[in-house]
C-alpha cells in the first residue's frame, strides 16, 4: 500500500464532515457546560454515565430509527412501542401466571425474548402493509403506534413494578468503574447495540441495500436489490430495538407503565437527524445517531444545572440550544465541505 | 463488421406474442424477437416504439398482459430484476438506474459484494470496482459518490456493472447516449470481445453508425409491434429508416440534404452576446467566445472536457468566479437560472431525470413550467394558453403521448428530452443552451432537432449546442469552441470546422495559445 | 473528578433541587409558584427542574441533583413506578428524598423521607359523598375521566366508585376520558348530550375542574341548564371553578391543595437538620360547595 | 407482479385523467363507510336540529370540533407538497391562543401594554379585539417566517427545522402569559370558535373561507403549479426558473397563518388559554389528514380537498369514540384498525392484490 494510499484510509472523506461537525459541537457544547456549571460537578464521570443512562431508551430504540429512516422511511410507532413492551415485561414478570397460582409470574430469561420476539412480529407487520400495499410509512405506523399504545393499556391500566427476583439480579449486572461508579447493564446494552448496528451498517452486504433502498428505490430495484426485504427488515428493527429498549427500560428501572414514553419515537427521529441521518434518505451513519442522542442529553443536563429556569425558559432554552446545535452543525459541515471542494 | 452469424447458432431467447397495455397507450402489441448466442442483435426504432418496454418485460419489471418468453429452452417469466439477473440476464437500463447517494464502487457491487467471513470484504470490492471500470478506460475514484460525477461517468459506472457479471444474456438501453468517441470504441470493442466467447447481447440505439459497426441482426419495432427481422448485412442503412418510420425512406434523404444546404447559406449576423473568461476554480475555465445573432454555436470535446460546466456557468445554475457575459453593453454574471432567463436564455440539462423532467407532473405543466415562472405566479396562462401551447409542441415536435395529461415519468426516454425542448422553447428565449438535446432521440427526431435550430436562427435566435456526436456538431455550428480538460484550448470558424480540425485539435499535446474568437 | 459528595450545609444556604412534573395546568403553575415563593423566603439555594411530563427527565433531573450534591431532593414523581434505582443511588449518595403531591411505589420504604400531597382517593370519595348527601332518588352519572393511566384519574375513579358502592340509587351510566383538558372534556361531554342516555343523567362527575368547565360549555350550548338539570362536581378547586359556582353553574368542588410550600419546606428544613418526619402528611384541604363561593372567591390564589 | 413505473426517487406516477378525482374517491369512500357505521350503531347520528339558534347534532360537532384540524391541514398540505413538514403548528396554535387571551385580560395589558390598552378594551371592544387578532395573526406568520428561513436559507432539513419551534414556541407561549392560563368572557372575541351566522358555526365558515381562498390562490395562479414542482423535483424546478427558496417561505408562513386561526378558534371555544394543551399533538392529526386526502409526504401533487375530507375523517373517527362510549384507555385501538382500513382502501395496491386473490380462487375451481 503506498503511503498516499494510507493517508487516504486515515484521513476522514467528504462523506464524514457532517458527522465530524457534530462531534465538535458536542465536545463545544460540554466545554460550555463544563465552564458555566464547574462549581456544579458539571464534568463528572457521573454526569457522563447519567448522560449515556439516561439517554439509553432512546438510542437503543433510534437504531431501529437510523435504518428506518435510511431507507427513506419513518416509524412513529416506537414511543408506544417502548411502552408496550416495558409494560409487559413488567406484566409478566411480575403477576401470577393464573389466578390462584402464587408467586411472581414467568421467568424473565422467558419473557425477554417473547417480548423481543412481538416486537420483531410487530415491526414486520408494519413493514409489510408499508412494502406488500405500497402504503404510506407515516400512517402505517402512526396507525401502528395508537396500536401499541392501546394495547400497552389492554395489558395493564397503569404502572406496574417488576417484581422478580432475576430483575434485581439484572440490575446489579454492571461494570465497576474505579470505586464509586459502575457502568449499569442499561448502558452496556446501548453501548453494544450501537458497535455492532455501526459494524453491520457497514460490513452487512443487507444493510448496504437499505442504502440503495433510501438513495433510490426504482433504480435498486432495478439493480436486483431485494426491496421487500430491506422495507420490511428495517421494520422489523425497528420494532425489535423498540422492544429491547421498552425491556432493558424496565429492568433498568424496575417498572413499566402503558403511558410513559409520550413523544418518543419524535425524540429518536431528532436524535437520528441531528446526527447527520438525511430524512431523505440514503446518506447517514449509525455512530451519528450515537452522538445525537448524546447531545439532546446534553441539552437536558445543562437545563437542569441551571436549576433557575421557569418551566418556560426550560422549552425556550431546548429550542434554542437545539437551535445553536444545528445551526453550528451545518455551519461547520458548510465551511468544511467548501474546503472539501 | 464481424463475420455475420450463421442461422444455425443456438437461439437464447425467444420471445413472441408480447403484449403490455399502460392505461391509454399499448406499447407493447405482440412483439416478437429472437436472440442467438454470440450475437449482436440490434433494437431499432422511434421513440416510444416499445423498445425500453420491451425490456422491461424482459428483466421482470413489468408484467406482460400476454406473450410468452423463452430462455434457454425454458419458459420464463421473471418477477423482478433480481430474479433475471439470477436467470443469467444482466441489463443497463435507458436512464442511468444505479442510486446516486452511494459510491462508485457500492454501485458497481451492490448485491454481489466481495465477502471474507460474511462481512464486506471493502478492499476487494474496491479493487474490482476499480478494475470493472479500468475495463472502460476509467480511471476514477471508486469512494466517491456517484452524483459527484457526470452523467456520462454514470452512464459508463452502469456499464462496467453489467458488464461485471457472468451473464448469458447482455442488454444494453441506449448505452452510449452521452458517451463520446473514444468510449463507445472501448465499449463496441469490449461488445466485440464478449460476443466471441458466447454471450448474446441486444443493443438499443439510435446511432446508426454504430449498428452497422457491432450488429449482427437488427430488429424493427414500430407503434410497439414487430415490423422485420433481418441480417444487418442484408438492411441498408436507408431501408432500415424506412422501416423504423414507415415511410419513404427517400423524404429523410432530402430533408438531410435540405439541412445541409440551409447551413452552409447563412449570413453572417451582428452579435448578440460574448463569453468573456468566464470559469470556476476548478471546475472549468476560463471561456471566452462570442455568438451572433440567430448563430450556432457548438461545444466540443470529450467526456468530462467542461461543456456540461460551461453551459451551468452561462445558465446561472453554478455561479462563475471569473469573468462575465457580455450582452445588451452590460457585462453580466448571471448567478441564478432566473437571472439568465431574464436575459433571455434557456437551458435544457443533460441529465434530464435529475435536473430536467418534474416526473409526477403532467406533460402540459412540463411544458409550461419555465414559461409560466418567467410570467411569474400571478400572471398564470389559462387553461385554455396552456393546452394550446401544449399541443402545439406535442404536434411541433412530434411528441408521442397518451395525451398531454400524461404524467412525463411515464414517457419513454426520448420523449421526455422532446419535452424538455418544449419547456424552453415555449419561452420564446434569444439564446437557447442545448445540452446533449439529441440524446436519446431517433433518427428522425435527430432531423426534426436539427431542422428547428435551423428554424430558431432563422428568427434570430442563437443556440449553443452540446453533443457527444461530433457530426451533430460539425453540421449545426458556425462556430465551435474545443475543451479539453475543462478548459479551451481552441475555436473554429466557418469552414475550416471539421471533425478532423476538432479532434487533432483535441489531441494536440500542450496548451496551444488560446484563440480568443 | 466525579465527586458526588453532599455539601456539609453548615456554611453555606441549604441547597434543595425541586424537580417538577410539567406545567399543565394553573393548579400546577401554583403549586410551583408556593415551592419557589417559600424557598426564597427561607433563603434556600432551589434548583428547580421541569420535567415536561416525562419520567425519564425526571431521572435525569435528579442524578443531575445528585452530581451536584444538593442537600435534599425533592420532587413530584410522574408516573408511581420507576424510581427505585435513581432513589437508592441518592441514597448512596446520602441525600434525603421528599416526595411532595404523589406518591411512589418503591419495595423499601427507607428510599424516601417523607411524602407530603393530596389524598387523590380521598378527593373521589368526597365528591361522591358529596352527591350522596346531596341528591335524592336514583342518580345517573356521568363521568369525563383524567389523563388514561395517571395516578389522579385512577385514584379518582376508584375513591368515587368506593362509595358509591354502597348506594344503589347512584349509578354511572357514562364514563370518558376528557383528558384533564377543557377542550377535550368540553368535546367528549358534547358526544354524549347527543345521545340517547344524556336526558337521563342527572350529575356529571369531573376529575378536574378545568373538564367540567369545558362539560358546563356543552350542556349550555345544548339548551340545558348546568347545575340544574345535571347537578355538577368536580375536584381541583380552581378560581374559576368559584366563579363557575357564581354562576350557579357548578354544585361543588373537592379541593385538592397546591399550595404545599410553606408544609415541604418545614419537612425538608428537618430532614436537613437530622430530626424525624412523619412518613406521610396530608394536605390540608376542603369541600367547596356553590353557596360558599361568593365569599370565598377572593380569597382563592389560583 | 407489481408493475411500478419509475418516476424519480422512486415515486409511483400518477397516471393521467382527473388526477383530483381519483385522490378524493378513497378518502371520501371511507368515510362514508364511517358514516354508515355512525348511522346504524348511533341512534339519531344523521339528525339536525336548532338548539337555541344553532345547528345542533353530530354531524354538525365533527365539523365544528374538526375546523382546527382542517385549517392546520390546509397549510400542512401546502408545506407537504414542496417536500417539507411542519411540527410546529401545535405550538404556533398555543402562541396566537395565549397572546390573544392575555390581550384581553386586563392585569396583562396593564403590565405589559399600559393602561391605553385597557381602556380601549373597555371603550371600542370590537375594534381592540381586531387589534388582537391581527396580532395573534402577525405572530403566527412570523413564527412561519422563521420556520422558512431555517428551511430555505439555512437549508436545514424541515422537520428538525420545524421540531425548533415546537419544542420552543409552547415556552414562549407560556412566557407570553407569564404562565398563567387567562380566561375571558368576551362575547366577541368567543364568536369566532362558538358564534353562529344563520346556525352555521363561525369556525365552519371561516375554514371555508381559508379552504376556498388557498384553492383558489394555488389553482388560480401559477402558485400551485409551481409548489408541485418544488416538491416534485427542486433541482429541475430551480433550472426552470421557479422561485424555489421564495415558494418554500411562502409555504411555512401560510401554516403559520392558518396554525394562528386554528389557535384562535381553539381558544375562543373554551374561552381561554392553556398554553400546555392547545394544539398538543395537532401535528400529527394534521400531517395524517394531508396524507390520508392523497397528498404524498415525499412532495409533489397535492389535493387540498382530499386533506379537508381527511381532517374530518380523524374527527368523525374521535367523534365515534365518544358517541360509542369506548373505553377511553382502548379507544386508540378501533382507531388504528380504522386507519389501517383507509389506507388499504386507498391504496392501489392493495385493490390489485386483493382482486388478485379472488382471480386464482376462481381459476382452481374452475379446473376442480
Ligand atoms: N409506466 C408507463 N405508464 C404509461 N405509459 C408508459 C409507461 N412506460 C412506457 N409508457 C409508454 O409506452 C410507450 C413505449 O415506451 P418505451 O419507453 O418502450 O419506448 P422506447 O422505444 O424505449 O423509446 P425511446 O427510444 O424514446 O427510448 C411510450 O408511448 C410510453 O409513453
Ligand atoms: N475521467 C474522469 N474522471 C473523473 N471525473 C470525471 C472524468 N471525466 C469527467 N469527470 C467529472 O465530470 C465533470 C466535468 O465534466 P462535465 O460534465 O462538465 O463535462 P462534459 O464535457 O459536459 O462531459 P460529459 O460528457 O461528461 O457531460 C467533473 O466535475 C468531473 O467530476
Ligand atoms: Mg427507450
Ligand atoms: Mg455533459
Amino acid at each position: 500500500m503506498s503511503g498516499k494510499d494510507l493517508l487516504r484510509r486515515v484521513t476522514p472523506g467528504r462523506e464524514h464532515i457532517p458527522i465530524i461537525a457534530t462531534l465538535a459541537v458536542l465536545v463545544l457544547m460540554f466545554s460550555f457546560g463544563a465552564i458555566r456549571h464547574a462549581d456544579r460537578n458539571f464534568a463528572s464521570l457521573y454526569n457522563i454515565i447519567s448522560l449515556f443512562r439516561g439517554g439509553a431508551v432512546i438510542g437503543i430504540a433510534a437504531i431501529g430509527s437510523t435504518f428506518v429512516i435510511l431507507s427513506k422511511g419513518i416509524d412513529l410507532s416506537v414511543g408506544a412501542v417502548i411502552a408496550l413492551a416495558s409494560t409487559m415485561t413488567a406484566k409478566l414478570v411480575a403477576e401470577e401466571i393464573a389466578p390462584g397460582v402464587a408467586g411472581p409470574g414467568l421467568h424473565p430469561a422467558l419473557v425477554l425474548p417473547l417480548v423481543v420476539f412481538l416486537g420483531l412480529a410487530f415491526g414486520a407487520a408494519q413493514g409489510a402493509l408499508i412494502h406488500w400495499f405500497a402504503l404510506p410509512p407515516f400512517l402505517v405506523t402512526l396507525a401502528g403506534m395508537f396500536l401499541a399504545r392501546g394495547l400497552a393499556f389492554a395489558v395493564h391500566p397503569q404502572s406496574v413494578t417488576a417484581d422478580h427476583p432475576m430483575i434485581g439480579r439484572l440490575q446489579d449486572i454492571a461494570i465497576p468503574l474505579g470505586d464509586r461508579f459502575d457502568l449499569p447493564l442499561i448502558v452496556l446494552v446501548l453501548l453494544a447495540s450501537f458497535a455492532i448496528a455501526v459494524l453491520a451498517a457497514r460490513f452487512v452486504p443487507v444493510c448496504r441495500d437499505v442504502y440503495a433502498v433510501g438513495g433510490d428505490e426504482a433504480s435498486a430495484r432495478l439493480m436486483g436489490v431485494n426491496i421487500a426485504r430491506v422495507k420490511i427488515g428495517v421494520y422489523a428493527l425497528g420494532g425489535v430495538m423498540g422492544a429491547l429498549a421498552g425491556v432493558v427500560a424496565t429492568i433498568d428501572t424496575g417498572a413499566g407503565s402503558p403511558a410513559e414514553y409520550v413523544g418518543y419515537e419524535l425524540d429518536a427521529i431528532a436524535a437520528v437527524v441531528i446526527g447527520g441521518t438525511l430524512l431523505t434518505g440514503g446518506t447517514g451513519f449509525v455512530f451519528g445517531t450515537l452522538l445525537g442522542m448524546l447531545i439532546l442529553g446534553l441539552i437536558r443536563l445543562i437545563i437542569d444545572n441551571e436549576g433557575t429556569l421557569s418551566s418556560w425558559w426550560t422549552n425556550i432554552s431546548a429550542g434554542v440550544l437545539l437551535f445553536l446545535f444545528i445551526a453550528l452543525q451545518s455551519l461547520l459541515t458548510g465551511v468544511a465541505g467548501k474546503r472539501g471542494k | 463488421m464481424s463475420e455475420p452469424v450463421s442461422e444455425q447458432n443456438e437461439v437464447l431467447l425467444r420471445v413472441s406474442g408480447v403484449v403490455k397495455t399502460f392505461p391509454g397507450v399499448r406499447a407493447l402489441d405482440g412483439a416478437r424477437l429472437t436472440l442467438r448466442r454470440g450475437e449482436v442483435h440490434a433494437l431499432m426504432g422511434e421513440n416510444g416504439a416499445g423498445k425500453s418496454t420491451l425490456i422491461k418485460v424482459l428483466t421482470g419489471v413489468h408484467t406482460p398482459d400476454a406473450g410468452t418468453i423463452e430462455l434457454d429452452g425454458a419458459m420464463i417469466s421473471p418477477s423482478s430484476p433480481r430474479d433475471a439477473e439470477s436467470l443469467g440476464v444482466s441489463t443497463v437500463y435507458q436512464e442511468v438506474n444505479l442510486v446516486p447517494t452511494l459510491s462508485v464502487a457500492e454501485n458497481l457491487c451492490l448485491g454481489r459484494f466481495p465477502r471474507r467471513f460474511g462481512a464486506i470484504d471493502w478492499r476487494n470490492a474496491h479493487r474490482r470496482a476499480e478494475r470493472a471500470l479500468f475495463r472502460l478506460g476509467l480511471e476514477l475514484s471508486v469512494t466517491r459518490r456517484l452524483d459527484e460525477h457526470s452523467i456520462a461517468i454514470q452512464q459508463m459506472v452502469a456499464i462496467a456493472r453489467a458488464l461485471d457479471s457472468d451473464a448469458k444474456l447482455l442488454i444494453l438501453d441506449e448505452p452510449t447516449s452521452s458517451l463520446d468517441e473514444s468510449e463507445v470504441d472501448r465499449l463496441l470493442a469490449l461488445m466485440d470481445r464478449l460476443r466471441s466467447e458466447g454471450l448474446a447481447i441486444l443493443f438499443v440505439t439510435h446511432f446508426m453508425d454504430q449498428v452497422y459497426r457491432i450488429s449482427d441482426r437488427i430488429t424493427v419495432f414500430r407503434n410497439g409491434a414487430f415490423v422485420t427481422e433481418a441480417p444487418t448485412a442484408e438492411l441498408p442503412r436507408i431501408e432500415l429508416i424506412g422501416r423504423m418510420v414507415g415511410k419513404d425512406p427517400e423524404a429523410l434523404r432530402v430533408r438531410e440534404a435540405e439541412v445541409r444546404a440551409r447551413h452552409r447559406t447563412r449570413a453572417e449576423s451582428e452579435s448578440l452576446a460574448r463569453v468573456e473568461g468566464l470559469g470556476k476554480r476548478g471546475r472549468v475555465g476560463p471561456v471566452t467566445f462570442e455568438i451572433g445573432k440567430g448563430e450556432t454555436v457548438g461545444l466540443a470535446g470529450l467526456l468530462g472536457s467542461g461543456r456540461t460546466e460551461t453551459a451551468r456557468l452561462m445558465f446561472g445554475a453554478d455561479q462563475a468566479e471569473s469573468g462575465s457575459i457580455r450582452i445588451d453593453g452590460d457585462a453580466r454574471r448571471p448567478g441564478s437560472p432566473r437571472e439568465a432567463m431574464r436575459l433571455g436564455f434557456a437551458m435544457t440539462p443533460d441529465d434530464r431525470k435529475a435536473a430536467g423532467i418534474i416526473p409526477t407532473l403532467s406533460v402540459r405543466d412540463n411544458i409550461v413550467l419555465a414559461l409560466q415562472s418567467s410570467k411569474g405566479i400571478w400572471r398564470k396562462l389559462s387553461g385554455a394558453q396552456q393546452r394550446d401551447l401544449a399541443d402545439r409542441f406535442i404536434a411541433l415536435l412530434n411528441i408521442k403521448v397518451s395525451g398531454r395529461e400524461q404524467a412525463v415519468g411515464t414517457l419513454s426516454g426520448g420523449n421526455q428530452q422532446k419535452v424538455l425542448l418544449a419547456r424552453w422553447l415555449a419561452t420564446e428565449p434569444r439564446l437557447v443552451i442545448l445540452d446533449e438535446p439529441t440524446r436519446g432521440i431517433d433518427v428522425g427526431a435527430k432531423g426534426e432537432i436539427e431542422s428547428l435550430i435551423l428554424d430558431l436562427a432563422e428568427k434570430g435566435v442563437s443556440v449553443v449546442f452540446i453533443s457527444a456526436e461530433l457530426e451533430e456538431v460539425v453540421r449545426v455550428s458556425q462556430r465551435v469552441v474545443v475543451l479539453r480538460d475543462r478548459r479551451q484550448v481552441g475555436i473554429l470558424e466557418g469552414e475550416s470546422i471539421t471533425e478532423h480540425a476538432i479532434m487533432s485539435m483535441i489531441a494536440r499535446d500542450d496548451g496551444v495559445e488560446i484563440d480568443h474568437g | 473528578d466525579g465527586s458526588a459528595e453532599p455539601n456539609d450545609g453548615s456554611s453555606a444556604s441549604l441547597v434543595v433541587g425541586f424537580s417538577q412534573i410539567g406545567a399543565e395546568s394553573d393548579w400546577r403553575r401554583a403549586n410551583t409558584q408556593s415551592i419557589r415563593d417559600e424557598a426564597a423566603k427561607r433563603g434556600i439555594d432551589l434548583r428547580f427542574s421541569d420535567a415536561q411530563q416525562k419520567k425519564e427527565n425526571q431521572i435525569k433531573a435528579i442524578r443531575s441533583f445528585i452530581a451536584q450534591g444538593v442537600d435534599v431532593i425533592a420532587f413530584s414523581p410522574v408516573v408511581e413506578t420507576g424510581f427505585e434505582q435513581v432513589l437508592e443511588e441518592a441514597k448512596r449518595a446520602g441525600i434525603p428524598v421528599v416526595l411532595s403531591d404523589r406518591a411512589v411505589e418503591v419495595s423499601d420504604d427507607s428510599l424516601y423521607v417523607s411524602f407530603i400531597g393530596s389524598d387523590f382517593e380521598e378527593e373521589g370519595r368526597r365528591a361522591a359523598q358529596w352527591l350522596v348527601d346531596n341528591t335524592e332518588g336514583e342518580v345517573r352519572v356521568a363521568e369525563l375521566q383524567g389523563t388514561p393511566g395517571s395516578a389522579p384519574a385512577l385514584d379518582r375513579a376508584a375513591g368515587f366508585r368506593a362509595v358509591i358502592e354502597n348506594h344503589d340509587r347512584v349509578e354511572i351510566v357514562w364514563s370518558q376520558s376528557g383528558n384533564f383538558t377543557r377542550t377535550e372534556g368540553k368535546q367528549a361531554f358534547q358526544a354524549f348530550l347527543k345521545s340517547p342516555d344524556a336526558d337521563s343523567v342527572t350529575a356529571l362527575y369531573a376529575h378536574n375542574d378545568d373538564m367540567a368547565i369545558g362539560a358546563i360549555q356543552a350542556i349550555k350550548e345544548a339548551g340545558k341548564d348546568p347545575g340544574e338539570d345535571i347537578k355538577i362536581v368536580s375536584i381541583d378547586a380552581v378560581k374559576q371553578a368559584f366563579q363557575a359556582m357564581i354562576d350557579g353553574d357548578l354544585n361543588c368542588t373537592v379541593e385538592c391543595n397546591p399550595l404545599i410550600g410553606p408544609q415541604l419546606f418545614d419537612i425538608i428544613e428537618k430532614v436537613a437538620a437530622g430530626e424525624s418526619v412523619p412518613k406521610r402528611v396530608k394536605v390540608e384541604e376542603g369541600v367547596f360547595t356553590a353557596s360558599e363561593a361568593a365569599e370565598l372567591i377572593d380569597s382563592r390564589q389560583y | 407482479m407489481a408493475d411500478r413505473s419509475e418516476g424519480r426517487r422512486g415515486k409511483p406516477v400518477a397516471w393521467h385523467g382527473g388526477p383530483v378525482m381519483q385522490a378524493l374517491i378513497w378518502p371520501v369512500a371511507a368515510l362514508a363507510l364511517l358514516v354508515i357505521f355512525n348511522v346504524l350503531f348511533t341512534p339519531g347520528y344523521l339528525s339536525i336540529s336548532v338548539v337555541e339558534g344553532r345547528l345542533s347534532g353530530y354531524l354538525i360537532d365533527i365539523f365544528r370540533d374538526g375546523s382546527s384540524v382542517m385549517l392546520l391541514a390546509v397549510g400542512m398540505t401546502l408545506v407537504i407538497a414542496t417536500g417539507g413538514v411542519d411540527l410546529s403548528v401545535g405550538a404556533i396554535m398555543a402562541i396566537a391562543a395565549v397572546l390573544s387571551a392575555s390581550m384581553v385580560t386586563p392585569e396583562w395589558n396593564e403590565a405589559n401594554l399600559g393602561g391605553w390598552a385597557n381602556a380601549m378594551l373597555a371603550d371600542r371592544t370590537i375594534a381592540w379585539i381586531g387589534v388582537v387578532i391581527a396580532a395573534s395573526l402577525v405572530a403566527s406568520v412570523l413564527a412561519g417566517v422563521w420556520n422558512g428561513a431555517l428551511v430555505s436559507i439555512f437549508k436545514i432539513q424541515p422537520i428538525i427545522a420545524t421540531l425548533v419551534l415546537m419544542v420552543a414556541g409552547r415556552g414562549v407561549a407560556q412566557l407570553v402569559s407569564n404562565g398563567r392560563i387567562f380566561t375571558y368572557d368576551l362575547p366577541a372575541l368567543e364568536f369566532l370558535g362558538k358564534g353562529t351566522i344563520l346556525g352555521v358555526p363561525f369556525s365552519v365558515i371561516i375554514v371555508a373561507l381559508v379552504a376556498f381562498l388557498a384553492i383558489g390562490l394555488t389553482r388560480l395562479t401559477a402558485l400551485g403549479l409551481m409548489i408541485e414542482a418544488v416538491g416534485d423535483n427542486d433541482t429541475a424546478s430551480r433550472s426552470s426558473g421557479v422561485p424555489v427558496r421564495a415558494i418554500r417561505f411562502m409555504v411555512y408562513m401560510v401554516s403559520g397563518l392558518c396554525a394562528g386561526i386554528a389557535g384562535l378558534i381553539e381558544s375562543s371555544n373554551v374561552s381561554s388559554a392553556n398554553a400546555n394543551q392547545i394544539g398538543l399533538y395537532a401535528e400529527l392529526d394534521a400531517i395524517f389528514a394531508v396524507v390520508v386526502g392523497g397528498t404524498a409526504l415525499t412532495g409533489g401533487r397535492f389535493f387540498l380537498v382530499g386533506s379537508i375530507v381527511g381532517a374530518l375523517l380523524i374527527q368523525t373517527l374521535t367523534n365515534t369514540m365518544y358517541a360509542q362510549e369506548v373505553r377511553p384507555e382502548i379507544a386508540l385501538i378501533p382507531k388504528a384498525l380504522v386507519i389501517v382500513a383507509v389506507c388499504l382502501l386507498q391504496s392501489p395496491e392493495f385493490r390489485r392484490k386483493a382482486w388478485g386473490v379472488v382471480r386464482p380462487g376462481v381459476r382452481v375451481g374452475g379446473k376442480a
